[in-house]
């Protein structure tokens, strides 16, 4: 049924904090993931398993990348006469401040998103950290505990520069949010429930520090708001960088990690292409990999992730790397340690290798 | 509406029933081909491809797949706001319901939706072939020979022309005889069953056959023979691609292996003539640390834990641990569990076989083995 | 998928021989309502205001132009990914073909379809009347009561109860009797033809229905009485709000007519339950520099240069110079032309009444004039 | 059929070269139009009518209204798997030059559009002058004559700063492009069919010049690159300011005149909205007017265009005037000579009147 109790609010215009070759032409919310997904398609499936059918999309300068993808949100049931998804101008720098996902200025320019809406609560999502959540299960528990604001939180594995932690007090009430976690933090999200009146009071009271994020602003009116969290007990995965974006790329490679993501009945939803089955050529040898359709594997793939259309010529060898839609590992060619983004073409008999704690990162090729 | 030049009779109602546990639930042309396609896709592509924007699909055996497959034709790119496909099943009038007796009646039957759309020329398709055609050089031919009716015919071997309906021409190409399954054949010219008609002798040719006590209201074996019989220009059109049958359990394993190899006669990734499908967004397929696959074709959302050899593995297969799958196709969504060993069969639609099973043989001599959908194989069978 | 909670089945199959011409060549459902509606238009909005995101349409008679409107649902938002609105028209299996033969049976061919979503509740609707009804608050109602069939009744006047299907509970609203039109009725609660079933119940009910040779498989005649017979907790559920059946000439002009004046009981404008539609995207009317238009409702792509009062033009219509409609509907693409005069009569879809000819009278002991689609009506007639 | 011959591309970020209240927040292209349209519909359905099914629509920096009313394109058949639409960033300032609608800088950054077509042909068009043509024709006509570009004109019938002339040699060939017309010149319609490998060399060779239109880019080399016109014999409508505009849809108001542009055979497509038949209580009057679905009409309405959901209350006044949506003319009030902009109240028995020659303009109001 569809949830009638929520609408949704996606900022996809985080810019990342550090420069990498990956996010110089499209967004970080734009970034190719697991062969065939970008980051945006997470918090828009969450959105669309919870059976919520209006969303604001908060979009950066360099839409173009999310815009070609996401359209008008057919693929997420989103296309729709009344209701479905509100493309709206945010940021065009984006933000980049270690932390800022929900820049209030992006709320309240948007502000008739939550204006029209008639649900009694609202539910926002960065497009960095991501999951596969019964967001429905979030939305409960905050209309029981009846309080303003429902932040939700996994407890840290490891050391995080960019996400928030929360500091929790009695009954789950949020004291205070500071940067930077450390493992066994209650780490934020980038994910909260809200109720919708609250949000508009909000949007009225704080123009003034509109160059903040939502949760600076009101930093010294989390009582008073009813600031609550919510731990979430499933896999996260936050992604920021090349470094990170690699990394837990690679943990995914282990079927029981990525069946938590990938999960049939609440299945992650994406743009649909026209591609062929992978093909294996006679000879052909790949294994501990993700392949996508469209592939064509004539030699030689060990723990890697491949898009479509990527060729992987034979006596080429591919390991421990990222090979973005249509490249070609050219004959004898050797890539490993790597990320290719789209359209790299690796000559024959070279090689293109990194160590593991130093990836290479080769940018966009030119389409061939 | 400016009057459109050409539109699609695409006939999907039959049973298939040669196809046997793989059309008991479903109809032929919603039966899962080549990894992540159905064969109805074939027929639609070449639509698509054509520029062909509108294309009624005419059903009546177990449709219901077919219909939610179909849908509004967006995977195809025929979702045209008044034109796109329309399914078009059997239906009741004032005077009771009418099942379609035979290809020709199925189409008399919609004559209203063919003269809603007012088409100078009507092209007849059926969905239960592999073959790419641009329609539009077929529509050329027939055009520039001022045809009353072409048919689409493929040279076969002279030993096989007479299990075929065979078509006798003179110098320019016009039909002078049609044969069904002749003993003693003169031409090697075996129809292909795709017609264009142009509109006006379609629907007098309908209407008139309708009313024929004695027809059994059938293109090949009433209609071509009549329009022959009065005299009508009836051309064929030559086409020399490839072109394979999937109506029995035989074609079908045949065709599906066709798929694989270094250059494949009908190539899966050729991007000129995209074959488009209701695609479904699983993720990539996962192959394990011991997973080994040679000379195959895997969709997504499949798990290769043991060895594929010579096969195709629809979307969301599982084949297990220490499992061996050769010469086969899995259908979607079916599991060969840890140590099974599947050779020279076809897995239905969420079959099942069980850890350890030994299912079909390599022989050649002997028949394909088939597991319908949703069938659990264990030990003891 | 996780299990659905309520689906529901829309039973658009009749032929709605009681409206006449208006159903010669389309089916009840498809008909044009209130200048831009089609009769379904009201069920399938409030399946979706209701939240509602699964619906089957079961269709028979002359289904095309229902197909086409209804479409991939979208118009409805009822374009969800494997959910939304199927078409479901009767089809063939190995047996051969089977026609719907009730209300009940043409559900019961499509239980499969109900199996595959799995939903804890199923809701029987038809497609004939219009009212807004949020099923949210009858689906509550049948929870609340762990029902296993909750039929929807509106209080009827007490002299009027002999012509309904009249429901008898107790004091919990548990149904204790049904009688189909009791000549001596002892409760007012008339049945509205919806129902709510537990899925299991629905299942058993309908599989012994089907083995019955001697029920008519009809909801109201056989799988009601059947269920009271055999102790099943049945209850009503009951409506207030306006409701009106469109099913007979007399009934749709009546209805029509309730849709004008300054507080309508059924406000096409009431925005908090909006009805959805298929809609064109026609431009606005234009009322020419003598056109006069009082008391009525007028849809995008009219042209009005003469008189309209107390009356309904819908789509695309054309009222000449000096013509005159009263009292009337004017379906999808009518024309009066100049000088004509038109009063308590309806006009099919694109039906044309010649210049100066005068049809229909005001005389409301009359019945109301009907034009079929695509008629003319000259000076002779 | 889908026309296999070309591609379109269509730019909808001209800002207009004079202020005004209209134009505040939203580029000319997305100004409404008769009622329901609005100017971008135009160029789109020519687009479709055709059976182009690949566009390239350049967005102004403001592109919410243009987003929120073309979505995806579905409502001209370009939501597709193959082509279909593609929203492209233009120049954030859009172009406010007298005669610019074609910058180079835009073609030149959206290049991929042309070079991932197969079509010979490339139909560009602007979303200012608007018309009802079929294009087919003039690709025909471009095809036949085998030159490089064929360029659209009508003879202009009145004086127009903002559009440019063509001067025009033997057998039709452009020898100059010059700014503003009088009556009786050549007056290009913004509508030009260009072979696609041409404007690929165009691309590769002017690149230097890219902040000029494409137009005054090549105006050296119009014999080499053989520019020839076509003229149209159609009705062809400016749109450049509040002044054209407020005249041009005055001029609609004749039936004749009307039908030349909306024609059932080749249909203007725009957004479906769900608005009820207008309804007319007992006592309104309208006459000679556009009246739009969801209307409410209880007072007198007379020459004029209402958009969807205007409410004339009973002894209000409308005449002469442009109403956009969801206005409401409220008890006894007058608006005369006026264009009033979506979501305005007009108070009781006030007056909002002004004359032929200086029409009143309000801008947009607050949602009610």
């Amino acid at each position: 049924m569809i949830n009638s109790k929520a609408i949704g609010y996606i900022t996809a215009n985080y810019a990342g904090t550090e420069a990498s070759k990956l996010i110089e032409n499209r967004p970080v919310a734009s970034l190719p993931f697991m062969g065939r997904y970008r980051l945006i398609d997470f918090p828009l499936s969450n959105m669309t398993n919870a059976g919520i059918r209006t969303v604001g999309l908060v979009m950066p300068g360099n839409w173009r990348s999310i815009s070609d993808h996401v359209g008008h949100g057919k693929d997420w049931m989103l296309d729709r006469k009344s209701g479905g998804l509100f493309c709206m101008p945010g940021n065009p720098y984006g933000t980049t401040k270690r932390g800022m996902r929900f820049l209030l200025r992006d709320i309240i320019s948007n502000r008739e998103l939550f204006e029209r809406a008639t649900t009694p609560y609202v539910v926002m999502m960065g497009a960095n950290i991501i999951f596969n959540m019964d967001l429905d299960e979030i939305i409960d528990a905050h209309e029981r505990s009846g309080v303003g604001v429902t932040m939700v939180y996994v407890k840290a594995e490891r050391h995080h520069d960019d996400a928030s932690r929360l500091i929790i007090g009695d009954a789950g009430r949020v004291q205070s949010i500071e940067a930077g976690c450390e493992y066994g933090d209650n780490k934020f999200i980038d994910c909260f429930v809200i109720n919708r009146e609250l949000l508009l009071d909000i949007i009225n009271n704080y123009a003034n520090a509109d160059y903040l994020d939502f949760f600076e602003a009101i930093a010294g009116d989390f009582a008073r708001i009813d600031v609550c969290s919510y731990e979430y007990k499933g896999l996260a995965i936050g992604i920021f960088g090349e470094r990170s974006y690699y990394q837990r790329s690679m943990e995914l490679l282990t079927p029981d990690v990525f069946d938590q993501l990938f999960q049939k009945d609440r299945p992650i939803r994406t743009k649909a292409h026209d591609a062929a089955p992978a093909k294996y050529y006679a000879g052909s040898n790949a294994q501990n990999s993700f392949i996508s359709a469209g592939c064509k594997i004539y030699g030689t793939v060990r723990n890697s992730i491949l898009s479509r259309g990527v060729i992987v010529e034979s006596g080429a060898n591919v390991s421990n790397s990222i090979i973005m839609f249509s490249c070609v590992i050219k004959r004898g060619a050797r890539v490993e340690n790597a990320i290719l983004d789209k359209n790299n073409v690796i000559p024959e008999n070279t090689e293109y290798r990194g160590t593991p704690d130093a990836i290479l990162v080769m940018g966009k090729g030119a389409r061939h | 509406m400016s009057r459109k030049q050409c539109i699609a009779m695409l006939l999907a109602g039959g049973q298939g029933s040669r196809l046997g546990a793989l059309t008991a639930k479903i109809a032929k042309p919603a039966v899962s081909f080549g990894g992540k396609y159905r064969i109805i896709d074939f027929t639609l592509s070449n639509c698509a491809n054509s520029g062909i924007d509108t294309v009624g699909v005419l059903t009546q055996y177990r449709p219901y797949q077919l219909h939610e497959y179909v849908g509004s034709g967006r995977g195809w790119d025929l979702n045209e706001i008044g034109a796109g496909v329309s399914i078009l099943p059997p239906y009741a009038t004032q005077e009771g319901g009418a099942w379609y007796a035979g290809t020709a009646d199925a189409v008399t039957q919609n004559l209203d939706y063919i003269k809603s759309h007012h088409p100078e020329y009507v092209l007849i398709l059926s969905g239960d072939a592999l073959y790419r055609m641009d329609y539009r050089e077929m529509l050329a031919t027939h055009i520039t020979n001022n045809a009353d009716l072409t048919i689409a015919v493929m040279p076969v071997p002279w030993e096989d022309a007479s299990r075929f309906g065979i078509l006798t021409t003179n110098e320019d190409h016009q039909v002078t005889k049609f044969t069904e399954k002749p003993e003693q054949p003169d031409s090697n010219l075996a129809s292909m069953g795709i017609y264009v008609f142009s509109y006006d002798f379609l629907v007098n040719a309908l209407e008139e056959d309708a009313i024929n006590q004695r027809s059994s209201h059938d293109f090949g074996n009433d209609i071509i023979p009549k329009a022959l019989a009065d005299g009508k220009r009836l051309f064929v059109h030559e086409y020399n691609g490839f072109w394979k049958d999937v109506g029995t359990i035989a074609s079908y394993h045949e065709t599906s292996m066709d798929l694989l190899g270094e250059n494949p006669e009908f190539d899966l990734f050729d991007t000129k003539h995209p074959i488009m499908s209701n695609d479904s967004t699983r993720p990539p397929h996962y192959i394990g640390p011991d997973g080994r696959v040679d000379d195959s074709l895997v969709a997504n959302g499949c798990k290769i834990m043991g060895t594929v050899r010579h096969s195709i593995i629809s979307t969301d297969c599982v084949v297990g641990d220490r499992a061996i799958v050769e010469d086969s196709v899995l259908l979607p969504g079916a599991v060969v569990k840890n140590g099974a060993h599947v050779s020279r069969a076809i897995l239905g639609e969420n079959a099942v076989v069980e850890e350890g099973v030994k299912l079909g043989s390599v022989d050649t001599t002997k028949d394909t083995a088939v597991v319908g959908n949703d069938v659990v194989i264990g030990k003891g069978e």
